[in-house]
């Protein structure tokens, strides 16, 4: 078992023939996921990576010919809002976005309209999924991690590949890894997820990688205390920025003096969550 | 990206707000000139991306045309907050009764703009938003819908707005939300919106920030940027997209991501160590950008040493390598370099500078602890 | 027992100081419906009828002050959409809309959002419902139909009262008579208030009063046949309609060669439902 | 309101979409003057309210200006279905490849705009869609979120337009939704959207319907309004606010409410008569409104008896007789009026009408029959 992604997962890549898209498409094919298609407008008949992948204009077709039932997205952040929508329309339940710098006020609307449509969106600007051992969806490197029990979700890109390496050099594997990326409206936020690892019977423990912005980590806490009965370890990044400064994510602005590292410390810590002072130590805290 | 008072001013302008008369000087010569234009008293104020102007003496008021003059004379030569003040405002004064905050901005947890309004508008109002949040009344906007006439009404009504002023402020209302949407802004922000003794509604201060991300469908709004206000270093920095900002300490961090930049300078900080700054290369990184990222970090005099942390994952090692390399060919730095590459094709970056003569790590621990020994001049 | 309006139905009047609002509002208070506010911007503080009813500024401090649950739309065509996002949004889960003349864009948008909130609209163009004995909501005059077991529903005004009158003739009374409006895009269709009167315990009997143009009847039709046990009685109107003529209601436009009466009539019949020549002969199928 | 084709096409290049060049004539030496102008040859069309003008002769191709003139003087000459042609339009003739169809309209049903579009447009459009419906394509607007993108693409696909018309399709659609959206249209419709010989997109004919409802916010649509092709009656009707349709028969109608008013209408055909008109007063009808009504119905000289039914709900029904009195006053009719009054103040209205000679009935199917018999000239 695990969350979101499995060994049964038909998944399409818009923006497949992009550089990036071929790249991660080809090492998301070295790696066992089962890629059914992918989609550039103008490009429908074409196959990728040696013919192996073939192309459709739209998702629709792609959708009725392949029967793909997940969607990663590597297409141009000004198309992705109609990416998205896109795929929703096709009927697609999973959309993974990789893209960064998608305007927010595009994401409003986008996170608005697929609620109504009970669809669930990871990210944008997120690495994806991983299933060690079963399917990759993103840019997750897949060698940095091995199957397990502990789930793994995280606002950030690369602190995520750090957590699941310093994981996979103790020995310990992951259940599924959710990069639910750091921009300020996004599709899926820390307690969607925490919700599916405790319903999920392969994950024991779950480690939840925070950083300063907004109010997730602050939610996360409340819902680890009153519903969740397996143990969460946390890491915030951020303790070391300066108040109001901008660190590059829209996601790590501090609002009005709230969302500080050390206000989600705080909140994780009254919540029973143990939390690392560094990336590293998260396994020793996982014993 | 942050937009100056007058440019904002302009924007609620364009979108039927009312706004004093003036105009912008760059020299005080001007700023009487103007002062004469509008006669009566004028307000002579900053424009500077910084809060706390007017604490800072950076917004007065003259009588007339020469104190005008005079005061432009004096702001124009001030620093605020560390930033030196290029252009001044001149606007005609209001006759100021009551005092109301006016803004929308994104919230985050409800996934809507959100409309925030008070009655205690003015210079106070972060003040008032702490101790006393019920006189902060809030609406969400759906993001589909706009904002609704009713929606207006209501917060009219919340802050006890003199029904006389309805319409109007029904009409501002609307026309901030029209400005937001428009320039993709996330923050728009009228602080003060005054009633007048001759009972008009005038938006007297103006702020807005807009979505970087956005700036592709606003060629209008990307000149407005005010470049005078950037070092040469962040202007560098946005120009290769990197996100780079200057700290105090002595160690250059290069990392990719912004969460393992972070984290990369909170474990600098952990091991007693000072980073000199945040640089996010971002994903997809060039060889060009990772040279740009490089020169841009040694330009500060204080680093002592550089702490490169990648992990790959859009971005390559050996494109990383590669940029690092071509970096150095340039530069030539004469302080020491810690590296640390792991992920995507990290083997064949390790092997292009394997002969360049770096310190190597492992582990991010290990990196950042000889970083800061090679900053002490410690062999590592 | 009735549908959607009952003795415990407190009602708010949105735009209750125009002409039409007060006059009707009086009319609604002289039937025994229990109206206990009014909203009209700028005239918060006044009462009206004579100090009976107070007036607000907006819906949201009338629901505060009231705990009104349903609201009745006396408001001009323009500002409409408006008054019923304004009565959707103070968590009024009944609104009724009188006011005609709404342009059809408006109330696609309008619909589209309330279906988001599972809030229930009744027209716009409608005459209201009627709940005889108990609650009047709308323009229904009350002397014209007394209590009983009927159902009526009804695209049309005024020939709805002609059915009541006839009912009430002969002695026949109604559960409630919903008035749905005949524009093209409305909030409550046919088959809604067939459900409701299927599942109420007063109702034994269903008359349906359709026109042509639209779909509306078909589908009541096919719901008949497989959904429901009471029978029900129809009249179509507009059988002497020169097709493509515009009659009034845009809802009764002919819309490209189908919605004409006899298509109607036909898939009526065939779902077993008797259908009357003309409005005076109805009460004699239903015995 | 319908518009001309000149019109709506004028609408659709405002939005983006390219129409032929072209402009309209009101005399044949216009129209010469206009193909001389464009060059080459020219299409002249009549600008008639209706469909089928092609197959009536209502369009013809024009070798060079004076072939132009003659078929303009012969086109400006004609009557299409009834309606005088008074304008006709001048456009440069395509090199025609293909034939689109492509069309907005509201899907009641789905409560949504939705775009159709075939590959086979022209003017047998609505027999492809009666005998091979699966070669129209249908796509729902989400009419919060407008137009996207892919859904042009998704049609383009599906009516197998070559990639190398998409983003001109793209383009041109989009246009149809803003042009739709933006005119509180009910119809917005371009056939044949054409591919000509060099390789371009162009809306050669077109068609919309805007939304009577909502003319209070498009000032410049009322004016758009062609008086031209409304009787006198119905010009007078709609100035009332009255809905008037003149039709064969000999009983003049007057009802309230659409709904009752073709079923009065239905009930005089089931009893043996036939209605001269549709006529609906509508809600709230002043004594002005109803003179007005009556006066319409008087104006049609078939009229050999009229039929007043009312049933009070909006309308009260004294309200209603003192517009009766006072059409009486002023219009003194010879024939016949039968009057049946039921619901919201009746009896005044009935008290108030009971003097002024006229037949009463109680139901509905009594006061056809005695309108009926009236007609024939027999005594109630």
């Amino acid at each position: 078992m695990s969350i979101l992604i499995n060994k049964n997962t038909r998944l399409l890549v818009q923006g497949i023939t992009g550089n990036e898209g071929l790249f991660h498409t080809s090492q998301m094919v070295e790696y066992g996921t089962n890629v059914v298609a992918g989609v550039t407008p103008g490009k429908g008949g074409e196959w990728v990576l040696g013919g192996k992948i073939p192309v459709f204009d739209t998702v629709s077709i792609a959708v009725q010919a392949t029967e793909a039932n997940a969607s990663v997205l590597f297409v141009p952040a000004r198309f992705t809002p109609d990416a998205i929508f896109e795929a929703a329309d096709a009927g697609i339940p999973l959309i993974i976005c990789i893209t960064e710098g998608v305007p927010v006020q595009d994401m409003m609307r986008v996170r608005n309209y697929l609620d109504q449509k009970n669809i669930r969106l990871v990210g944008p600007n997120c690495p994806g999924l991983l299933t060690p051992g079963e399917s990759k969806v993103g840019i997750i490197p897949g060698n940095i991690a091995i199957p397990g029990n502990i789930g793994v979700v995280s606002r950030s890109g690369t602190l995520t590949y750090e957590v699941l390496y310093a994981l996979k050099l103790l020995g310990v594997g992951a259940s599924t890894c959710v990069g639910i990326g750091g921009d300020p409206v996004n599709g899926t936020n820390f307690i969607d997820v925490l919700g599916m690892f405790e319903n999920d019977p392969q994950t024991d423990k779950v480690v939840l990688i925070g950083e300063i912005g907004g109010t997730d980590e602050e939610k996360a806490a409340e819902f680890i205390e009153t519903r969740m009965t397996k143990p969460v370890i946390a890491f915030i990044a951020g303790q070391t920025a300066p108040p109001g400064k901008r660190m590059g994510h829209a996601g790590a602005i501090i609002e009005g003096g709230s969302g500080t590292a050390a206000d989600k410390i705080k909140a994780l810590q009254a919540a029973g969550v143990k939390v690392a002072r560094h990336p590293e130590e998260i396994p020793s805290l996982l014993s | 990206m942050k937009l100056h008072e007058y440019q904002s001013k302009q924007i609620f302008a364009k979108y039927g707000i009312p706004i004093p008369k003036g105009r912008v000087a760059v020299t005080a010569s001007e700023a009487r000139q103007i002062a004469e234009e509008l006669g009566g008293r004028v307000v002579v104020k900053s424009q500077v991306l910084v809060g706390g102007r007017g604490k800072a003496g950076g917004i007065q008021l003259a009588n007339n045309p020469e104190h005008a003059e005079e005061l432009a004379t004096k702001i124009l030569g001030m620093e605020i907050k560390g930033l030196p003040v290029r252009k001044v405002l001149v606007d005609e004064a209001a006759n100021i009764d009551q005092e109301i905050y006016l803004g929308i901005t994104t919230d985050r947890a409800a996934r809507k703009p959100v409309m925030m309004a008070s009655a205690a508008g003015g210079i106070e109002i972060e003040e008032v938003a702490r101790q006393t949040p019920e006189k902060i009344i809030k609406v969400h906007i759906d993001p589909l819908l706009g904002l609704r006439d009713y929606q207006a009404r209501n917060i009219a009504c919340n802050i006890d707005l003199s029904r006389d002023y309805w319409r109007d402020f029904g009409k501002i209302a609307n026309g901030l939300w029209n400005a937001y949407a428009a320039t993709d802004a996330t923050l728009a922000e009228i602080n003060p919106l005054v009633t007048t003794k001759d009972k008009r509604l005038i938006a007297l201060d103006g702020k807005m920030l807009v979505d970087d991300n956005a700036m592709f469908r606003h060629p209008d709004l990307t000149e407005m940027r005010d470049l005078d206000t950037e070092t040469r270093a962040e202007t560098d920095a946005r120009k290769y997209g990197l996100s780079y900002i200057q700290l105090e300490g002595d160690i250059g961090c290069m990392v990719n991501g912004a969460g393992l930049a972070m984290t990369t300078m909170d474990i600098v900080k952990l091991f007693g160590g000072a980073p000199a700054n945040f640089l996010d290369i971002g994903g997809g990184a060039s060889a060009e950008k990772v040279a740009a990222a490089l020169r841009i970090i040694l330009s500060d005099p204080n680093v002592k040493a550089v702490l490169f942390n990648v992990f790959g994952g859009i971005t390559r090692c050996d494109e990383v390598a590669r940029g690092v390399l071509a970096a150095l060919d340039e530069v030539r730095p004469e302080v020491p370099m810690v590296v640390r590459l792991v992920g995507t094709n990290a083997e064949e970056g390790r092997q292009l500078l394997a002969d360049a003569n770096m310190i190597t790590a492992e582990t991010l621990a290990d990196a950042a602890q000889k970083a800061i020994a090679a900053a002490k001049g410690e062999a590592s």
